[in-house]
């Protein structure tokens, strides 16, 4: 009996106890800690933008700089679920890029088809705001009109 | 004496219930508020990642194992990449070996922080998963600044690591597993973890005897919450985890009996403060500089072989069996996850307790449903 | 213990039912066996004092083209030795005894190996698919199955932006 | 006669003279308008608290809560209410649809009907009626009809769980409060509210708070019990949200499901204003609440609400810092703990009142 006594006032006692101690954690959270809240996209202080928030390797939309395409589509071949499209057609002498589209709807962030290009002409941006009316602008077409490929001797010399 | 007449009631939990993390579905068949059986419906998340394996390259189906257990990428990567170099024979740079360990046990953390959040918050205290979410973002952040992305990082690949450290990664993970380790672990624990009303709701439930999980092939902190000391990282190391001094927690019924809730729920956070020493040990070790890839070649084709690799992921054994047919994609790949075997053990545990305990169970065998069903 | 160590222990306990032993890559032994004596040599796996293999952490089908094979990756917690036990089956009609009993933790594995290979296990109490909705048709990890187009009128090819 | 409808009707008299016609329409004005500008402070300061609730909760989470409609977002709750209002009202078609639709309404008025000797200070009372403790006890108990009513025409299931567990609930949590209650009724000597307040003082050694040891301990249960009464945070088993949905009001949309928020609110509202009165002076300044000037009585009537406010925060407070019991241990803590200690602090007040005839702890000090 006394064992079971003892039992039920060191029950009412440990609830006690351990309920003030975390009411005394949340009270000083309430009154002293203050927010880490970003408020995106609005308030984020002035002169900062959205894509400030994020760090220098961000893995965003995929940009390109046509001027170093060379054309070797190894980022095509690279992407695990095909949402790079890119099409190489000879015109006289020179190759011409004519189709650069990258279905961003699709595309998973992996970042293998910037790892494979050998002249850095596919990075990544900071953008990552995608929210569109129809799922159409989100297959970006990089190219407007066709653009003849850099050539890649210089880049093989030097190698 | 009047004979009452009772009805069971079939009670269907899930696929969007609040408290089934992700998509769930339990059967319950319940007397009221007491359980009689519930009958766990899985596949809602089936995305056949095993048959995806079969039709991409090697190197293509990095970014799939992110997918498998979304909240541990990094640790998904990490077996698939060792169970492609021990194939391969792939020796990777010493350096790589570090940065992986790190975003392996930087993850751990990340993904026991939300485990143990969300088991309170399906528990009805709100403020612990808040306070692990801020501190995720932590994780989070210095992931990205590592590899770039948030979530699913892709951060390993066959033969090292895609990215070097970022400047100032030693200082700023040092300074946040200083922060885990001496303030936040204590503070949660003294807000949650030894609440008097957390303990009686984990307690004495959803009890597993070490014979029943190893018998119903429990892996990870499940088994070890059973009080089974089995930890892949020392029993069948991979990596660098050979070079780490660490020690394997175990439950031991420290409020209730051996392999309850609590136990399972104590063991993540040791492992916690556990991963926190690993991390600390490899920032030491690691070399300044270093290569931190191994070139593959173009078109890379592993030699004709089968290998069964085994790792620990935050749910457990994360095992890769990998046949190779010689070719340019795997022949089959399967993944035994950690969390399939805990939810084929619900069923069983969860008979003659309540609807409010089946919630606390399933919380604290920590499942992620697409690791369910891949 | 050392891999041929435990090859010669194996070989001397149940030599008869093995096809072929040999080292697997990763400390790990492969051991194929006739498909009738897999339920006796589980049972010996788990219960041989020697042995001790009491835990089976993985199990999977898989479809080699010109048959089926079910792969058993078991493990002593005691002993800490790893064997991988093997059984080809038949192409048309792959059927083998279920090892539910033995070890109980194999359910979901082998339904799961049913429901995506379309291997049965015989003795099994509840052999239903497990991921993919009953009335799914083919199982999809054997190499001939071809993707449906259309599941209950729902069209499950989604197509691609780049294809205009 | 000292009550708010006598100084109502008063005023009424002297504004547009006596006549035989117009007599009972004064003597019903003196009920009726009270009633309503209750009616609005209740549902003013309920939308205030689920303002403050969110954010307390935010402030506890190193977040920043509403803070885009109004001066640091005050007017949340006025949005929210409107979007409720504009929200499409779902009657499930297996509903029962009359219960349905009237079980918000006998929720809400339950937890009004409660304020109506609630008092706020001064004269500010609807109804000094002689068994006003009693009245409240009743009237609480109301809510549970409310609560099995939407539970049971929902025709949902973890609905029906909801209902059953707030009837199990609030019906065993009613017997621990209205003990800690008596105790103060022992001490009083009377069951009306406005004479309970005036028999207290304005400092805390007056308050029956600190009358003995055994109210002290009554105040903190019937604090708990209250907490179980309006279905919060450590024993907020009816709606359990992680564990049955969104439990009684499951199926609720639009404003019924606004009116049920609203009555939760209203609730903490009501079980903080009777612990206020009852264990802290209420709104008692030691100056008689009728005859003293207009000043003064409202200040009388702001020292209730910040008393009122106090209470309300720390309920709010509470709800953001524990997890939820299950609950056959809620129905064991009620039943093993509450209501014996309960019964004892009633007995042992008894006693204390006995053996020290009738004076306090501090009766020196309060004279």
């Amino acid at each position: 009996m006394t064992n079971e006594g003892v039992r039920y006032f060191k029950n009412i006692r440990e609830a006690i106890l351990t309920t003030a101690k975390g009411m005394k954690i949340t009270l000083k959270y309430w009154v002293k800690e203050p927010a880490i809240t970003i408020e995106y996209p609005d308030r984020l202080g002035k002169g900062r933008t959205a894509e400030d928030l994020v760090s220098e390797r961000y893995r965003g939309f995929l940009k390109l700089d046509p001027s170093k395409c060379i054309g070797c589509l190894q980022c095509m071949r690279a992407c695990p679920i095909d949402c790079i499209l890119i099409k190489v057609e000879k015109i006289g002498e020179e190759r011409y890029l004519t189709r650069f589209d990258v279905d961003q709807s699709k595309c998973m962030y992996c970042g293998l088809c910037v790892e494979v290009c050998p002249t850095g002409a596919i990075t990544f941006s900071k953008r990552f705001e995608g929210a569109c009316y129809d799922i159409g602008e989100l297959c970006i077409k990089h190219l407007q009109e066709p653009v003849s490929v850099a050539r890649p001797k210089a880049k093989k010399k030097e190698e | 004496m009047a004979h009452f007449l009772t009805e069971e009631m079939i009670l269907n939990m899930g696929p969007h219930h609040p408290s089934t993390h992700g998509v769930l579905r339990f059967i319950l068949q319940t007397d009221g508020e007491m359980m009689r059986r519930a009958v766990p419906d899985i596949g809602f998340l089936h995305r056949g990642i095993e048959k995806i394996a079969e039709l991409v390259p090697y190197q293509s189906f990095m970014p799939f194992t992110d997918r498998i257990d979304y909240l541990a990428s990094a640790c998904c990567n990490l077996g698939y990449a060792v169970t492609v170099e021990r194939l391969a024979g792939i020796e990777i740079p010493e350096k790589a070996d570090y940065l992986r360990i790190i975003a392996a046990e930087l993850t751990r953390i990340g993904s026991h922080l939300i485990g143990l959040g969300a088991l309170l918050l399906d528990l009805g205290a709100v403020t612990p998963f808040v306070h692990a979410l801020r501190e995720r973002e932590t994780f989070n952040d210095l992931m990205e600044a590592l590899c770039g992305a948030r979530l699913t990082h892709n951060y390993v690949r066959i033969g090292g690591v895609s990215h070097d450290e970022p400047p100032s990664f030693r200082e700023k993970t040092r300074k946040f597993i200083d922060h885990i380790e001496n303030e936040f672990i204590d503070e949660f624990n003294e807000l949650a973890s030894f609440n008097t009303i957390f303990i009686n709701r984990m307690v004495n439930v959803g009890v597993i005897s070490p014979e029943q999980a190893i018998e119903h092939c429990l892996v990870g902190p499940n088994l070890r919450g059973s009080g089974v000391k089995y930890d892949v990282r020392k029993n069948d190391p991979y990596s660098i985890y050979d070079r780490l001094d660490f020690d394997v927690p175990v439950g031991h019924g420290k409020f209730g009996t051996l392999g309850d809730c609590y136990d399972r729920y104590w063991v993540r956070v040791e492992e916690v403060r556990e991963s926190c020493r690993i991390i600390r040990q490899a920032l030491d070790q690691m070399p300044e500089s270093g290569a931190i890839r191994t070139k593959l070649t173009r078109a890379f084709k592993p030699p004709k072989g089968e290998i069964y690799v085994r790792t620990e992921c935050p749910r457990g054994e994360m095992g890769f069996y990998l046949i190779s047919d010689g070719g340019a994609s795997p022949y089959r790949l399967k993944i035994r996850t950690g969390s399939f075997t805990s939810m084929a053990i619900i069923s069983e545990v969860s008979q003659g307790v309540m609807v409010a305990d089946l919630v606390a169970i399933i919380g604290s065998f920590d499942i992620v449903a697409p690791e369910v069903d891949r | 213990m050392k891999r041929e160590d435990l090859i010669k222990l194996l070989l001397s306990k149940m030599g008869r039912s093995i096809v072929r032993i040999e080292e697997m890559p990763n400390n790990d032994i492969i051991m194929e066996i006739y498909t009738d004596d897999l339920v006796p040599i589980m049972v010996s796996m788990k219960k041989d004092e020697d042995l001790r293999f009491t835990t089976l952490m993985n199990q999977l089908g898989v479809d080699y083209g010109e048959s089926f094979a079910v792969i058993y990756n078991l493990y002593s917690f005691d002993l800490d030795n790893k064997l991988t036990v093997k059984v080809y089956m038949d192409k048309d009609n792959p059927e083998v005894d279920s090892v539910e009993h033995i070890f109980r933790g194999v359910n979901w594995f082998e339904r799961e190996t049913y429901d995506l290979l379309g291997i049965r296990f015989k003795g099994h109490g509840n052999l239903e698919r497990l991921l993919l909705p009953p009335d799914w048709e083919g199982h999809p990890l054997r190499k001939d199955y071809v993707y449906p187009e259309v599941y209950n009128g729902l069209e499950l090819k989604r197509k691609t932006l780049l294809e205009e | 006669m000292h009550s708010l409808a006598g100084i109502i009707y008063d005023f009424l008299v002297a504004r547009f003279g006596r006549s035989d016609l117009l007599d009972p329409l004064f003597g019903l004005a003196g009920y009726l308008i009270p009633c309503f500008v209750v009616l609005g402070v209740v549902s003013t300061i309920s939308g205030l608290l689920t303002y403050f609730e969110r954010k307390v909760s935010a402030d506890i989470q190193n977040r920043i809560g509403p803070n885009r409609v109004g001066p640091y977002g005050i007017f949340q709750f006025v949005v929210d209410g409107i979007k409720l209002f504009l929200k499409e009202d779902i009657i499930p078609d297996a509903a029962d649809k009359f219960l349905f639709r009237l079980a918000p309404y006998i929720v809400f008025s339950s937890t009004i009907l409660a304020a109506i000797v609630i008092p706020f200070g001064g004269p500010f009372i609807i109804a000094d009626l002689n068994i006003g403790l009693i009245f409240i006890i009743v009237v609480s108990s109301l809510v549970v009809v409310g609560f099995l009513m939407s539970g049971w025409a929902s025709n949902n299931k973890w609905a029906l769980l909801g209902g059953i567990r707030s009837a199990a609930q609030i019906i065993s949590y009613e017997i621990p409060a209205a003990f800690s209650l008596l105790t103060v009724v022992l001490i009083a000597g009377t069951f009306s509210m406005q004479e309970i307040v005036m028999k207290q003082g304005p400092w805390p050694w007056n308050w029956f708070l600190f009358h003995n040891p055994f109210t002290f301990i009554a105040f903190f249960i019937f604090v708990i019990s209250g907490l179980a009464e309006i279905n919060r945070l450590p024993f907020d088993f009816p709606e359990a949200e992680s564990e049955l949905v969104s439990g009684y009001n499951t199926e609720y949309s639009g404003m019924r499901f606004g009116v049920f928020f609203l009555a939760e609110f209203a609730n903490i509202f009501v079980s903080a204003s009777i612990a206020a009165a009852v264990f802290l002076g209420g709104g008692n300044i030691g100056l008689d609440p009728y005859k003293s000037g207009i000043v003064y009585q409202l200040l009388m009537v702001l020292v209730f609400f910040a008393k009122v406010l106090t209470l309300c925060l720390v309920t709010i407070w509470v709800r953001w810092s524990l997890p939820r019991l299950r609950i056959d241990q809620m129905m064991s803590m009620c039943w093993k703990y509450f209501i014996p200690i309960s019964f004892s602090c009633l007995g042992l007040t008894a006693v204390w009142l006995l053996i020290f005839n009738g004076n306090g702890i501090f009766w020196r000090i309060s004279g």
